[in-house]
């Protein structure tokens, strides 16, 4: 049974009249769909055509963004980074896994504001993304947008952006985009389980389904928004159940297991890359506050422990090392090269120049000389 | 001179740029099987088949984001609205995404699109369809906003606009859809965003009006030729960026300036000019900038109600008249 | 099975993980709901307790709405009438079945702006809805709001709504209201196929449905949204299933026959009158043209015809005549009553006056003497 | 006088509302159970329980939506956005719905609802959020718009806003929510809607400055009077209905106005007011109305950008100078 049979059709729905006014009388119609469901411990490397330097790449590319983020929330700490900072920590098997399945240089992911684990995940160098949070010229947006706009058009990373839901139109058209122009591209629209509930996300989704565009639809379901539970919001808390609404496959998804993640993100690519939308929610866990000002009294300590108890990094540590694919001591060499990786990032931040006042003016418009009023 | 009914000018701009590039595409609510709401459409979707004149559900925010994430990725879309009144659902795509993204990104993404439809009053449509939305966008950096009177402006400038790589607002009329006029045959024939058109010259006031408001400025300047005096009358065509100077250079000459302008008066394109023309026309004004707006009310209904509602030439003549110091 | 066993819960969900994370291993989830379908001649009077009189009652108020509307199409045409005029004829048995299942006094609705039917069927009276279309004084909006903006905070018409969507979240309001209140009430807001697709749709139903609201969505599926059928707008056709993702009940109603419309909603008020939000598809066809202006190309003679076939109001006639209930001749008298009824009201609107200029400045805001700008 | 901070005099104001009346109620994203984004609302769910202080998803066209149904049914709802950089997903809603219903059912419904939340720069968060909203819904009849400085204006103009019966747009601050202020003990201290603030007396120059730009006025003139000039300082306080008279009496008598307003400033607040004056003080005027504003582009990130994007008391202060041709 491949995934694409959960796409619900007419033809699904037992005794529906066709336009409904000819009917005999069925008294109830009965409707049955099947989604994909992807748990933790699904598939080895082996199974996913891994080698042992890329379950390790993997774990390095984790570390990685965990590593940018907590020397990050140092540097806000230090008031070198001004604004929110939106932390992923927990989250890194979503970006890293789902980086997996993409087509780099053809295929565009963009997200919302907890950007900077996918912006390293796709290739962003973490010396552009710390000048970023710096305010520095050398940022990934030039010191125009900050922790909430990392870009990279050269890796496919549309953004960064900080109105929740905004984004998912942009996706659908970024996917049109790549059905339009034939390129093989699709897009991975990443959004947050609070974004569900913003009237952009019905509507973006309706005209990929419409439209038949490449494009996934990865509901990073970390269980909060703020300080919002999933059943705080939503009339239905199964996030991946939106899909039936507009007739696209749907699947839920380990987000603390990186293979599970691959695994769900390749298969839907394989949707896309047949111009079938779909919508995936993973599961995941946000280990910080919303924000660094957020104390987080809305959840237990022992609810945090449990969920880091999950950690993505930790359980492929674990997996390396119980499969022989690494020892302890190969495992602290990548950490330190991390370590210093991170703090070349810091380096390169702050001996990057601010803007010169001059540039607010740029960017503006793609015209010259624009007569802005004085 | 070909004459044109401005909804076939603007068309035809569409229809040229469309032929001169694969990159451009038109979507919206009924413009393609339907042929567009108000006709403006009408045909495109033969001419460049199903792909490339697209019919959308109503979701102006859905469509609005969809074409904005198509202009990030280099196409270059033009996005109608059925009407500007029904892109308030759409306003947060607008204002924060086109015309923000590209400073957010440091210029990493432009944004090649038009959003365009009919503006302003509409008949006897009540309060939520006759909205004038110059100056909710205008306000908005990162915007160009463009407001058409006639066939000529409206081909020029939307041919313009949809070579722009900055996103464009470009506001039409539905009453002035069937108004004919003479239209330039000159091949790509193009007019410069952000210049004034002189429709008019005078030295005894000057009347600035853009979309139906520039025909409220005409008429009120043939009314004041009658008793003898020469209105010049300015057609600003873009709002933002403002043609400044020249309208800074009629007051100069005339030392008096009278404003119409369609919408609710309050922080309006007409607050706007007579800001900048009181700072810097200060010695030369002999009488206070005045305006003739909509009333600072809600659209009503009732045909005598709209009627009061909107600035007419009389008002406008009067105003002129006021600032001529004439009753 | 009563129509609420199609609330979809949790415990539906085969084998769904409660938060994900700790499942074994399900390769698939598969969900099952049923949704009622009220197909035509479901129900006797008898089955309804309608008696002769109700029944008769039911065919002169539909007559009522498709009168009034023949007459304001033919006034607009002399331009007694300005603006659009969007005209309900074929819909009538949605505004009459449904207004049965209401406790008029308490129970409110609220519709976009194909108004005119429920407006009449709600009890406002024909001679100041004419007047309202005329832009009089007597109008039900003082001839502020013309064909689009009928209200009647008497009847609990909270409007006639011309944005498309926009009045959905409103009618969430007006519920949360009845609930807040204790005062017994419920809201129906009726919606047209093409306003599912709009983002107020959504947010307005997650709120319904996790405030526990009392309040029925009436999605008045004509097969149109002007010239857009709903398969060029939906990526899921069957609307009803939008009651999915709110984990609402949803039924399938068939819309020409009154009878049907009763039922359902009779059903689905009784849930809204325990806090159960839902979702009815009641499936209708409009015989004019969007607005008067519409040629209708869009659509073929024969399609008109065919539905024309299973007309409301002559479907009740055949059933009055079959079922003994009514002659002819009783029929008639009824024809010329509602006849008369629509032509006093032309009268009525045609003799009020016009509101003086200085009205433009009234109810724009309670306070008296607001400083206009001038 | 207590001395309180600003978000504590809204409080109190919203506290002491809803324990007068059972019929208004608070909604917004994090009101409730986290007491706030900016903690406004602390303690609130537990006074009034869970039924009157509400969390909402993130669905800001659906709540005030929402809001506005539960008005035209007779509730008092407060509604609150975030900041008001979220609520152009909800501008529909606003502007369309709360403006225009009253008027379009003849005066059957009305709307006694507030929509309240910061509006305005609020640091180094880039293009989408530090957007000052006061002129795009201020050019809206129907709406109510306030916009406060501090804490004592700030409790009695909420408690005025959530009895008055129409829609009103009340804009903070984020900067400004710790802000200690004197607040008035006054039982029952509401300050009408429609009326400015003489906050200093001066004869030199009159200076409009409100919310966070009325300290820049104010710091501005300090340095005035360091020189040697008394500036008269006005906070409109409210902003639709605005209290013309008060400024036309100060312009009478310093003839000459320089107006802060961290808007961009194209058809802002400023726009409007420059054109009320140079329009109603003509012959008062010794000089052109100046204004301040935020640059006319996006908030930028960096932090130098960012101090130089907004409007500062030196650049106040450099303006009146001008007006007063002191350099
Ligand atoms: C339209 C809008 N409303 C409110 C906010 C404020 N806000 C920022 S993030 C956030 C929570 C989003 O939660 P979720 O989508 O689950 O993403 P997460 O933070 O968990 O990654 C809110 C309410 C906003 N930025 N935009
Ligand atoms: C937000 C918005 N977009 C577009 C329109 C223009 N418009 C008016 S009615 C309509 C079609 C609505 O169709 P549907 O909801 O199916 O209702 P019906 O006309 O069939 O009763 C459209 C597109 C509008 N009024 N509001
Ligand atoms: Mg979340
Ligand atoms: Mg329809």
């Amino acid at each position: 049974m491949t995934t694409t049979d959960s796409i619900t059709s007419a033809a699904d729905v037992a005794d529906a009249p066709s336009n409904g006014l000819e009917a005999s009388r069925p008294e109830h119609i009965t409707f049955t769909t099947t989604f994909r469901s992807y748990p933790a411990e699904g598939d080895t490397h082996g199974d996913l055509g891994l080698y042992r330097d890329g379950v390790v790449a993997l774990y390095r590319d984790m570390l990685l963004q965990r590593r940018f983020e907590e020397r990050a929330a140092q540097m806000y700490g230090k008031q070198k980074i001004g604004g929110f900072l939106h932390l992923y920590n927990g989250q890194e098997a979503i970006s890293t896994g789902s980086a997996q399945a993409l087509n780099m240089g053809l295929d565009t992911v963009i997200t919302a504001y907890r950007d900077h684990g996918l912006a390293l995940a796709v290739g962003m160098e973490p010396g552009e993304c710390m000048a970023e949070l710096f305010g520095r010229i050398d940022g990934c947006s030039q010191g125009k947008g900050g922790s909430m706009h990392f870009f990279s058009r050269e890796k496919g990373m549309y953004g960064g952006h900080g109105i929740v839901g905004a984004h998912i139109p942009l996706a659908t058209g970024i996917a049109f985009a790549h059905k339009y122009k034939r390129d093989g591209g699709i897009c991975v629209c990443y959004l947050g389980d609070g974004a569900v509930w913003q009237g952009a996300f019905h509507e973006a989704l309706n005209l990929a389904g419409l439209y038949k565009l490449p494009v996934i639809y990865v509901i990073e379901n970390n269980q909060y928004a703020m300080g919002t539970s999933v059943e705080r919001a939503a009339a239905d808390v199964d996030l991946y159940k939106q899909s039936v609404s507009y007739a696209m496959p749907g699947s839920l998804v380990n987000g603390m297991d990186v293979f599970s993640v691959m695994r769900a993100m390749r298969d839907h690519a394989d949707m896309a890359r047949r111009n079938q939308p779909s919508v995936v929610e993973i599961r995941t866990y946000r280990y910080r506050g919303h924000s660094m000002s957020d104390p987080g009294k809305y959840r237990t300590r022992e609810e945090l422990e449990k969920n880091k108890d999950q950690d993505p990094i930790l359980r492929l540590k674990a997996y390396l090392l119980r499969e022989d694919l690494a020892n302890e001591s190969e495992l602290a060499v990548v950490d330190r090269s991390v370590k210093r990786e991170v703090l070349e990032a810091v380096d390169f931040a702050a001996r990057s120049p601010q803007p010169p006042l001059e540039a607010i003016y740029d960017h503006v418009y793609t015209e010259e000389g624009f007569p802005f009023l004085q | 001179m070909a004459k044109l009914q401005l909804r076939e000018a603007i068309r035809a701009a569409m229809v040229e740029e469309m032929a001169r590039d694969g990159d451009i595409f038109l979507m919206g609510e009924e413009v393609a099987e339907y042929n567009g709401a108000y006709k403006v459409s009408e045909g495109m979707q033969d001419l460049f088949g199903a792909d490339r004149v697209i019919d959308t559900p109503i979701s102006e925010n859905g469509f609005a984001g969809l074409g904005l994430g198509a202009a990030m990725s280099g196409l270059r879309p033009i996005i109608e609205f059925m009407t500007w009144n029904f892109a308030f659902v759409a306003m947060d795509q607008i204002v924060n995404n086109a015309a923000k993204i590209r400073y957010m990104s440091g210029g990493q993404f432009s944004f090649p699109i038009v959003f365009r439809g009919p503006n302003g009053a509409a008949g006897q449509l009540a309060a939520t369809h006759n909205s004038s939305v110059e100056s909710v966008y205008s306000c908005f950096p990162g915007l160009k906003v463009i407001s058409i009177s006639n066939p000529d402006d409206a081909k020029g400038l939307l041919k313009s606009a949809i070579r722009d790589n900055d996103p464009v607002v470009f506001l039409e009329s539905e009453f002035m859809y069937g108004m004919r006029g003479e239209v330039s045959d000159e091949e790509d024939y193009l007019i410069p965003i952000g210049k004034a058109r002189i429709a008019r010259d005078g030295d005894a006031v000057t009347i600035v009006g853009h979309n139906k408001s520039y025909w409220r400025a005409m008429e009120a300047a043939e009314m004041l030729e009658v008793d003898g005096y020469h209105a010049e009358v300015i057609d600003p065509r873009t709002i933002r960026p403002f043609d400044w100077d020249t309208v800074i250079r009629s007051v100069k000459k005339t030392n008096r300036l009278v404003i119409v302008d369609e919408s609710n008066p309050f922080a309006s394109v007409s607050s706007e000019i007579a800001f900048q023309i009181q700072s810097r026309c200060f010695d030369y004004l002999d009488a206070p900038v005045r305006r003739v707006t909509a009333k600072d009310t809600p659209a009503p209904y009732a045909k005598n109600l709209m009627t009061y509602y909107l600035p007419s030439a009389e008002d406008t003549y009067r105003a002129c008249r006021d600032v001529m110091y004439l009753d």
